[in-house]
C-alpha cells in the first residue's frame, strides 16, 4: 500500500496474508477513550516496562483523552470480566495483551459484535475475530536462539534448557522454536527443568545441574533474569561459562559485555506496548491497516549490544523501548 | 500398643515428621548419587533455603500462639523494592538494612495489634496486609521500577565464615537464638502457655494480648530480615513474589511438629526447611520435571504427615 | 462505644457470624458505585458482575462448609484447574463431565480421611493434595486450551429466560447452598461438629460428616470449574491458582469463623458479591492499575477489622 | 425389687493402655429404681456408663438390655436402644440453640428431610417448662450460665423416652434449689418405671434419691447394698477404704483484725445495691446465696472479668476504682497478691498438656519481664508438689493425666508458690471426691492460718458453711445479709435471701 503506517521497527505484515482493516471503517473524532486489558502488569519487569510503554505512547498523541489501564493479573476469569468491564464503560478501542490463547476469545466477539476495534499483541489468541492482530512470536524467539547454539556447538554437544513458567503458552512456544531448531542435530538436552523466570529458582536449577554434573557445551535459557542466575553459578565455582542464550535486558547486556562470553540475546522489546496505542490511533484515525502483523527480528549480537547498553541505567531496563530519554532516565537511573 | 506406653518409645513418636523425611530424602540421595553427599554441596542447596528457613522462624512463633502470618511475601517484595529501587541509593547500606528492619518491624507491630488487640482473623488480617504491601509496591514500580541491588549486599551473601557460607551461619544463628527464646525465658513460657490454652493463659497472669503482640511484630522483623537475604541472593529488585514462600512456610513449620497450639519447637521446622532444600535436590537429580515434582513433593510431604499423624493417634 | 456496638452485636450473631457488617459495607459500595460510575446499574453490567462472582460464589459455599467444621481446603484452587482440564480433553462430554465430577469425589474423599481418619492437619492435607492435582492437571493439560463441549458453553453463555445463563448459576448455587447448610441436618450437624468436640456424643457421625463437607467442597470447586470452562472456552492448568485464597477471603469476609461453627450462607454471598464488587468497582472508576492492588487490601483490612471475635486467633 | 434386671453388665473390663479403668465389674439396674454409683475420682464409674452409652467398648465382658446380649458401637446405638445419658463433662455444644441441643441427632425432620424447627422449638420449650427454666429455646447455649447449661443438658436425657437414664454428676454444677427439682424429675422417671444410674459425689443427694448403691474403688466392684442399710460414714469407708475422721478442718481460733480486701460500694449495675464487704487477715469468707444472684459477678468484678457499674476495691490500703480492664486486671490483681482459682479448672485453669511444673511455675513467670531468663522454679515447684501432696510421677508429668482432685491441687499450688495472700475461689471442690475435698478444705484452712485470706463462693452451701469463718449472703446482685459461719445453717441462708426478696 501507498502509505504503511510503522508501527514499530521490525514490525512487518505477516508474509503472504493481504486482509487489511479498510482506511476509515473506525474512524472517529478525539477525544477518544482507549483501554486496553493487559494479561499481568507485575507479572515482572518486563511487563511493567510494556505497560508503561503503551501508557506512554497514549500520552504522546493528543488525540487520547483517556486511557484505561486494566491489569489481569495472570488471571484468565480476571481477563474476561476485565474485557467485559471495558465494553460496559464503552470505550473506543481495546488493545487485549491475552493471559492465553483462548482468555480473551469470548471479550474479543464482544468488543467487536458492539463495534468496538480490537488489538491483540504480545501473546497468541485462537479466535481471528480481533481487528488488527501483532505477533512476536515466543517460537521465533526459541529459535532464533537454539539456532545460535546449533551453530555455536557445531550441530553436536550436550545443552541444558531452562524454562520459563510452566504451562504459560510463552514457554510452551520458545521451547517449540527450541525442538525445532535442534531438529535434525546431534545435540542432546541432558537436563530441563523450569526456571520460571526468576532469578532465585533459575540459581536453584542452574546449582542442581551444575553439581550433578558440571561438563556441559551450551545453554538454552528462556529468559534473561535465568541466564544471569546461570552465569553467576559459573563464577561463583570458577569454572568457564559455557555458550548461553540471553536476552534484551540490561542488566544481562553489562554481565555479556563484561565477560565477553558467547551468546545471543533474540529480540523482544516492551515497545509492543506503544505499538498496540499506535495501531488504535491509526485506526481510529481512520488509517488502513493490515490485519496481521508479525514481529520476528534477528537477534542481538554483542556488538549491537554494546551499542544499546546504558551503564546509566538499571538492570532492569528492557530493550528496545520507545520511553522518552527523560522517561527512561526517570524510571530506571540510579540515583 | 503396650510397647508405645515405654517412655522411650513413647518419645520417639513425638519426633517431628521432618526429621523422618530429612533423613530418608538424605538416604536416597546416597543411594541415587553418592558424590553428592559432600558438605559442600548440601551447604550449597541449605543456602537457598534461608530466607524460607528464617521466615519459618516468626512462622513457627505465631503458629505456637494459635495465630498465623501471610504477610511475610508482602514484606520481602517490599525490602527488595527499598534495596533495588535506587530510591535510597545516597544512604549509607548500614541505614538502609536499618530502613527495612523498621518496615518489618511496623508490619509486624498493625499484624499484632489488628490480630492480638482487636480479634480480628489472624487469616485474612495478615493476607490483606500482604496484599497492601505488594499493592504498594506495584505502585511505586509504575513510578519508578526496580532496579540493581548495590554490591555490598552481594558480597556479604557470597561470603563465608569458618569456611561456611553467611547465608547458612546466620539462618542457624537466628534458629539458635529462637531456640533460647522459646526454651530459655520467660516469653518463651508465656508462648508455651497460650498456645495451651488461651483462657487459662489470661487467668494465670500471662499478657497474653502483648505476647500476641511480640510475637507477630518478631514475625514481622524475621520477614524483612528473610527479605534481605533474599534480595542479596537475587541481586536485583523484581515486581512480584510467588506465594509458594509463605505457603512453605506454613507447611514446613507444621511438617516440624508446630501445630496451631502446639510446638514452639525449632528445630522440627528447621529440618523441614532442610527437608525441601534436600527434595528439590534430589528430585532435580532424578530429572522430575515441574508437573511431576509439583506431584511428588504433594504425595511425600502427605505421606510424611500421615505417617505422623497414624502414630500420634494410636497412642 | 464502637465497641460496645461490635460487642452486642457479636453476641447477637454469634452462630452465623456478623455478616451484618459487610452488608453495610457492600451496601455503601453499591450506592457508592452507583452514584460515581454511570454504567453501574446498566443491566449490562449487573449481568457482568453476575458471571464475574458466580464461580468464587461456588468455591466460596464450599469452602464454607469444611470451614464450618474447623478445615480449611486448600486444594479448591486446583481442583478448579483439573476439571477445566479434564472437560477440555477431546472427549465425549457424557465422559469428562462426569468424569471431573468423581474426580472431585475422589479428592475429597481423600481431603476428608487423611484429616478425620489418619490425622493430619486440613492445611497440610490440602496444600500437598494442592501439589499432586496441580502435577496431574499439568501433565493431561500443559498449556492452556483444547476445547470445551457445547453444552458447557452453551449453559454458562447462553441465555433462558431472556436472561444470560450465569444469573441461573448464582441463583442455583445459592439455593444448593441454603438447602445444605441452612436447610437440612446435614447443615446443622456441621454446625454441630464445628461447635465442640463432643458432637459425637450426641450420635452425629461426626467424621462422616466431616468427610462429606470435604466432598462437597471438592464438589462444589469442581462446579465452579465447570462455569470457567465455559467461560473462557478452554482449559487452564493455572486458571485456578487464586481460588484457594479467594475463597477463604470471601467466606472470612461474611463473618465465618475459621474456628469452626459460626458462619451464615447469607455471609458467604455477601463476602463474594463484595469481592466481586471491588473489582468491577475499581474497574469502572477507572482507578489505576497500580493502585487497584493496594485499595482492595486496605478495604479487605478495614472490612476485617470491624468484625472482632471473642478469642484471638485464625 | 424382684423384677428381671433392665440392664445387666457382667464382668466388664477396660484397659487404656496400662491402665485398668475397670476390672472384672458387674452392674445390674432394675427398672424403676435409682441406682448411685460412688467412687474416689479415677475410680471408674464414668468409664462404666460410657460403655453402657456406647462412647467407648469394653476391654472384656458382655451387656444385657432386657434379657438380650447387645455391644453398641457408637451413643447413636445405645440411643436407639433406650439408653440415654447426661455426660459428666458438660457437651452441648455452645454454638447451637437450646432446641437444637435438646433434639441434636434425633431432629425432628419435615416432609422434604429439612429439620422441622417450629416443632423442634415447641416440644423444646414444653420440656423447659417442666424444668421450670424460663428461657426461650432459640437462645444459643453459649449465652446461658453453667447451672443454666446443665439443665439443658438434663433436659436432654430425660426426655429421650429412654428407659435408661444415665446421669452422670448432674449436680455439679447445681445449688440446692436446683437439685430439688432435679429430683423430682428423677422421682416421676423412676414411677415411669424407668431405670436410672446417679453419680454423685454428693452425699445428701445420693441419700435422698436412690434405692441402691454400688461403690467402686480402683475400677472393682467393691460393694453393691440398698441405700437403706447403710450409713454415709459407712459409705465414705467403703469408697475410701479408710475412715475419714472429719472433713472439715477447725476453724481458727483467733481473727487478725486488719482487713486485706475491701469491697467499696460496688453496684454490678446500674440499678442495682451498692455492695461493702471486707475480708480480714486469716479469715475465710463465702459468698452464699441462691444460684445466679451475682456471687460470680462480684468476685469476677475485682479482678475485671465482669464489667461493674461502680464501685472500687482495696487491696492492702490500695484504692482502685472499678472497672479495672478486662485486659490487665488479672495481672495487676496478682502483682498486689490476689489470686484468682477459676471455677473451671479444664478450660479456664490449666494448661492440661502442660507439665505440672509449667502449670505450678507459671504464675512466678508471670510476675517478670517477658525478656528475662526463665528460672527454673525446681525447689518451689517440688516443695508445693510435697506440701500439698500431689500424687504426680514427676513434675514433668502432664497436669492433665493426674485425676481431678490433683489437677484441683496444682491449680491452688499456683498460686500458693506465687505467695500470694488473698484468694478468690470459685467452687474450690467441683467434681471432687470426698477424699479430696477433705484435702482442699485443709489446704485452704492452712493457707488462712498462715496468714492468708480467701473469698470463696460455691454451689454447695454445707461446704461454704463447714469450711469458712464468715458468711456474706447475695441476693439479687447485692449483699443482703451477714452471718458467722459456726452455727449457721442452709435455712438460715435462704431465709435471709428470701427474706430480703419479699420487701
Ligand atoms: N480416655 C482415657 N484414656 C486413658 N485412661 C482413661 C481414659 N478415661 C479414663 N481413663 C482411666 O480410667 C480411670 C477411670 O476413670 P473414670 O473417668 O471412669 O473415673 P470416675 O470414677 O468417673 O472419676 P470421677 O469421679 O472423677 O468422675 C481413670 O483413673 C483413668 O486412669
Ligand atoms: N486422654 C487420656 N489419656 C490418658 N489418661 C486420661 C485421658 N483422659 C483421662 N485420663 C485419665 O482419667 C482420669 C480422670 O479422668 P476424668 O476426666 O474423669 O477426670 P476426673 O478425675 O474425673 O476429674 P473430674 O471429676 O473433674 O472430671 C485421670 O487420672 C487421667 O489419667
Ligand atoms: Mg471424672
Ligand atoms: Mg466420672
Amino acid at each position: 500500500t501507498a502509505q504503511e503506517v510503522n508501527l514499530m521497527n521490525g514490525v512487518t505484515a505477516r508474509p503472504g496474508d493481504d486482509q487489511m482493516v479498510a482506511a476509515d471503517t473506525f474512524k472517529k473524532a478525539g477525544p477518544w477513550k482507549i483501554g486496553m486489558s493487559h494479561f499481568g502488569v507485575n507479572a515482572n519487569t518486563w511487563t511493567v516496562q510494556m505497560a508503561h510503554e503503551a501508557e506512554s505512547a497514549a500520552k504522546k498523541n493528543s488525540n487520547v483523552g483517556q486511557f484505561i489501564l486494566l491489569d489481569a493479573n495472570l488471571s484468565q476469569s480476571k481477563q474476561v470480566a476485565d474485557i467485559e468491564d471495558l465494553i460496559a464503560q464503552k470505550v473506543d478501542a481495546i488493545i487485549v495483551t491475552p493471559v492465553t490463547p483462548t482468555s480473551a476469545d469470548a471479550g474479543i466477539a464482544k468488543a467487536v459484535a458492539a463495534g468496538i476495534p480490537v488489538i491483540v499483541h504480545t501473546g497468541l489468541t485462537e479466535t481471528d475475530k480481533y481487528t488488527v492482530d501483532i505477533q512476536g512470536g515466543g517460537k521465533h524467539f526459541g529459535k532464533v536462539m537454539g539456532d545460535f547454539l546449533v551453530q555455536k556447538l557445531g550441530g553436536k554437544g550436550n545443552i541444558w534448557v531452562l524454562r520459563g513458567y510452566p504451562a504459560h503458552p510463552e514457554d510452551i512456544n520458545r521451547y517449540a522454536g527450541l525442538v525445532e531448531a535442534l531438529k535434525g542435530t546431534d545435540i542432546k538436552i541432558i537436563a530441563e527443568d523450569a526456571g520460571k523466570w526468576q532469578y532465585d529458582t533459575g540459581k536453584q536449577v542452574c546449582e542442581a545441574f551444575y553439581l550433578n554434573n558440571p561438563e556441559v557445551d551450551g545453554i538454552w535459557s528462556s529468559g534473561a533474569d535465568m541466564s544471569r542466575a546461570c552465569m553467576d553459578v559459573f563464577t561463583q565455582y570458577g569454572a568457564k561459562i559455557p555458550p548461553i542464550t540471553g536476552e534484551g535486558n540490561n542488566g544481562f547486556f553489562g554481565q555479556w559485555i563484561e565477560s565477553g562470553i558467547d551468546s545471543i540475546a533474540p529480540e523482544y522489546g516492551p515497545e509492543q506496548g506503544a505499538a498496540g496505542v499506535r495501531a488504535a490511533v491509526a485506526l481510529l484515525e481512520g488509517k488502513p491497516l493490515h490485519k496481521r502483523y508479525v514481529y520476528e527480528p534477528a537477534g542481538w549480537d554483542i556488538e549491537k549490544a554494546k551499542a544499546a547498553y546504558r551503564s546509566d541505567l538499571s538492570a532492569n531496563t528492557w530493550f528496545p523501548s520507545s520511553l522518552s530519554e527523560e522517561e527512561l532516565k526517570s524510571f530506571y537511573g540510579n540515583n | 500398643m503396650a510397647t508405645l506406653a515405654r517412655p522411650s518409645l513413647r518419645a520417639l513418636t513425638r519426633i517431628p515428621p521432618s526429621y523422618v523425611v530429612f533423613a530418608v530424602l538424605l538416604v536416597t540421595l546416597w543411594l541415587l548419587k553418592p558424590a553428592m553427599m559432600n558438605p559442600n554441596i548440601l551447604a550449597t542447596f541449605a543456602k537457598q533455603v534461608a530466607p524460607l528457613g528464617i521466615v519459618v522462624l516468626g512462622q513457627l512463633l505465631v503458629i505456637s500462639t494459635r495465630s498465623i502470618d501471610l504477610s511475610a511475601g508482602g514484606v520481602i517484595l517490599l525490602v527488595n523494592y527499598l534495596i533495588s529501587s535506587g530510591f535510597f541509593g545516597a544512604w549509607h547500606p548500614l541505614l538502609l538494612v536499618a530502613l527495612c528492619l523498621g518496615v518489618g518491624l511496623l508490619v509486624g507491630t498493625v499484624n499484632g495489634l489488628l490480630i492480638g488487640k482487636r480479634r480480628a482473623s489472624a487469616v485474612i488480617v495478615t493476607l490483606a496486609v500482604s496484599i497492601i504491601l505488594m499493592g504498594f509496591v506495584e505502585y511505586l514500580a509504575n513510578g519508578k521500577p526496580p532496579g540493581n541491588v548495590p554490591m555490598v549486599f552481594r558480597n556479604v551473601y557470597n561470603a563465608r565464615v569458618l569456611g561456611v557460607p553467611a547465608p547458612l551461619v546466620f539462618w542457624f544463628a537466628l534458629s539458635l537464638g529462637m531456640s533460647v527464646l522459646l526454651a530459655k525465658t520467660v516469653f518463651g513460657r508465656f508462648v508455651a502457655s497460650i498456645g495451651s490454652n488461651p483462657v487459662s493463659a489470661h487467668f494465670a497472669g500471662v499478657p497474653v494480648e502483648r505476647t500476641v503482640v511480640i510475637a507477630h511484630v518478631m514475625a514481622g522483623f524475621l520477614a524483612a530480615v528473610a527479605g534481605l537475604v533474599q534480595t542479596a541472593s537475587i541481586a536485583v529488585g523484581s515486581v512480584r513474589f510467588g506465594p509458594e514462600l509463605v505457603m512453605n512456610s506454613i507447611a514446613a513449620t507444621i511438617l516440624g511438629g508446630v501445630i496451631f497450639g502446639r510446638g514452639a519447637g525449632v528445630w522440627g521446622p528447621f529440618f523441614g526447611v532442610l527437608s525441601f532444600a534436600l527434595l528439590f535436590v534430589v528430585l532435580t537429580t532424578l530429572g522430575v520435571q515441574e508437573p511431576g515434582k509439583l506431584a511428588v513433593q504433594g504425595l511425600i510431604i502427605l505421606l510424611a504427615a500421615i505417617f505422623y499423624g497414624v502414630r500420634n493417634s494410636t497412642h | 462505644m464502637f465497641a460496645t456496638l461490635t460487642d452486642g452485636l457479636s453476641t447477637r450473631y454469634s452462630r452465623h457470624g456478623l455478616w451484618i457488617l459487610p452488608l453495610a459495607v457492600g451496601l455503601v459500595g453499591i450506592v457508592g458505585l452507583a452514584a460515581t460510575a454511570d454504567d453501574f446499574l446498566s443491566p449490562q453490567n449487573l449481568f457482568n458482575l453476575a458471571a464475574q462472582a458466580a464461580a468464587l460464589l461456588l468455591v466460596s459455599i464450599g469452602q464454607m462448609l469444611v470451614v464450618l467444621v474447623r478445615g480449611l481446603d486448600l486444594s479448591v484452587g486446583a481442583m478448579v484447574s483439573l476439571t477445566t482440564a479434564i472437560v477440555s480433553l477431546d472427549a465425549s462430554p457424557w465422559a469428562t463431565i462426569p468424569g471431573a465430577l468423581a474426580a472431585a469425589v475422589l479428592v475429597g474423599l481423600v481431603n476428608g480421611v487423611t484429616v478425620v481418619r489418619l490425622n493430619v492437619h486440613p492445611i497440610i492435607a490440602t496444600l500437598s493434595m494442592t501439589g499432586i492435582i496441580q502435577g496431574v492437571t499439568l501433565f493431561i493439560r500443559p498449556v492452556a486450551g483444547g476445547t470445551i463441549p457445547e453444552i458447557v458453553t452453551t449453559l454458562v453463555r447462553g441465555e433462558f429466560l431472556g436472561l444470560p445463563m450465569p444469573v441461573f448459576w448464582v441463583v442455583l448455587a445459592i439455593a444448593l447452598g441454603w438447602k445444605l447448610i441452612h436447610g437440612s441436618r446435614f447443615g446443622l450437624h456441621l454446625f454441630a461438629i464445628g461447635g465442640g468436640d463432643t458432637a459425637h456424643s450426641f450420635g452425629i457421625p461426626d467424621r462422616r460428616n466431616t468427610v462429606l463437607a470435604f466432598v462437597a467442597c471438592s464438589v462444589f470447586a469442581a462446579l465452579a470449574g465447570l462455569f470457567l470452562a465455559g467461560r473462557i472456552a478452554s482449559g487452564d492448568p493455572n486458571i485456578g491458582t487464586q481460588y484457594a485464597v479467594d475463597s477463604i477471603t470471601a467466606v472470612a469476609l461474611g463473618g465465618t469463623q475459621l474456628a469452626g461453627g459460626v458462619g451464615s450462607l447469607q455471609g458467604t454471598v455477601i463476602g463474594t458479591v463484595l469481592l466481586a464488587l471491588l473489582a468491577n468497582g475499581m474497574n469502572l472508576l477507572n482507578l489505576s492499575a497500580f493502585v487497584q492492588t493496594a485499595v482492595k487490601g486496605l478495604i479487605l483490612l478495614a472490612v476485617i477489622s470491624i468484625q472482632p471475635r471473642k478469642s484471638i486467633g485464625l | 425389687m424382684t423384677a428381671a434386671p433392665l440392664v445387666s453388665m457382667t464382668a466388664i473390663s477396660k484397659s487404656y493402655g496400662s491402665i485398668n479403668a475397670l476390672r472384672d465389674v458387674s452392674f445390674e439396674l432394675r427398672p424403676g429404681t435409682v441406682h448411685a454409683l460412688m467412687g474416689e475420682n479415677g475410680a471408674g464409674k464414668s468409664t462404666l456408663m460410657k460403655i453402657l452409652a456406647g462412647v467407648t467398648t469394653p476391654t472384656a465382658g458382655e451387656i444385657h438390655l432386657k434379657g438380650a446380649a447387645v455391644r453398641f458401637g457408637s451413643p447413636r446405638e445405645a440411643l436407639d436402644a433406650g439408653i440415654s445419658t447426661v455426660f459428666q463433662e458438660l457437651s452441648l455444644l455452645p454454638n447451637l440453640t437450646i432446641a437444637e441441643n435438646l433434639f441434636l441427632g434425633r431432629e425432628p425432620r419435615k416432609r422434604l428431610g429439612g429439620v422441622d424447627k417450629a416443632t423442634m422449638e415447641r416440644k423444646a420449650r414444653e420440656t423447659l417448662r417442666q424444668l421450670d427454666l424460663d428461657l426461650d429455646p432459640k437462645r444459643l447455649v453459649g449465652s446461658l450460665s453453667i447451672a443454666e447449661r446443665q439443665f439443658v443438658e438434663i433436659g436432654r436425657g430425660i426426655t429421650a423416652d429412654a428407659d435408661v437414664v444415665i446421669l452422670d454428676e448432674p449436680t455439679a454444677a447445681l445449688n440446692a434449689a436446683d437439685v430439688e427439682i432435679l429430683n423430682r424429675h428423677i422421682l416421676a422417671l423412676k414411677a415411669a418405671g424407668k431405670g436410672i444410674v446417679y453419680i454423685s459425689h454428693r452425699m445428701e443427694e445420693i441419700f435422698r434419691v436412690c434405692d441402691t448403691v454400688s461403690v467402686l474403688k480402683d475400677g472393682r466392684n467393691v460393694s453393691t447394698v440398698p441405700l437403706a442399710s447403710v450409713t454415709p460414714k459407712q459409705l465414705i469407708a467403703l469408697m475410701v477404704g479408710r475412715e475419714l475422721s472429719e472433713l472439715f478442718p477447725p476453724r481458727a481460733e483467733r481473727q487478725d483484725s486488719q482487713v486485706v480486701l475491701s469491697l467499696d460500694g460496688v453496684r454490678l449495675t446500674e440499678s442495682s445495691e451498692p455492695v461493702h464487704l471486707k475480708l480480714h487477715r486469716g479469715e475465710i469468707v463465702a459468698l452464699a446465696g441462691l444460684e445466679g444472684q451475682g456471687q460470680r459477678e462480684l468476685i469476677r468484678s475485682i479482678i475485671g472479668q465482669h464489667h461493674p457499674f461502680a464501685g472500687a476495691v482495696e487491696v492492702k490500703g490500695q484504692r482502685i476504682d472499678l472497672p479495672v480492664s478486662k485486659n490487665s486486671g488479672v495481672r495487676q490483681l496478682q502483682s498486689l497478691g490476689v489470686g484468682f482459682v477459676p471455677e473451671d479448672r479444664k478450660d479456664e485453669g490449666l494448661f492440661l498438656d502442660l507439665s505440672v511444673a509449667h502449670n505450678v511455675a507459671i504464675g512466678l513467670h508471670g510476675r517478670r519481664s517477658a525478656s528475662s531468663v526463665a528460672k527454673g522454679y525446681r525447689d518451689t515447684v517440688a516443695e508445693t508438689i510435697r506440701s500439698m501432696a500431689i500424687k504426680v510421677a514427676s513434675p514433668e508429668s502432664a497436669v492433665g493425666s493426674l485425676s481431678g482432685g490433683n489437677q484441683q491441687k496444682a491449680l491452688f499450688g499456683r498460686y500458693l508458690a506465687l505467695g500470694s495472700d488473698i484468694l478468690l475461689v470459685e467452687e474450690p471442690t467441683r467434681g471432687v471426691d470426698v477424699g479430696a475435698k477433705a484435702e482442699m478444705y485443709r489446704l485452704i484452712r492452712d493457707f488462712a492460718n498462715r496468714g492468708g485470706a480467701a473469698l470463696v463462693l460455691s454451689r454447695e452451701t454445707l461446704e461454704l458453711i463447714g469450711l469458712c469463718d464468715r458468711i456474706y449472703v447475695v441476693h439479687d446482685r447485692t449483699i443482703v445479709g451477714e452471718m458467722p459461719a459456726a452455727g449457721a445453717t442452709e435455712h438460715a441462708i435462704l431465709e435471709a435471701a428470701l427474706h430480703r426478696a419479699e420487701r
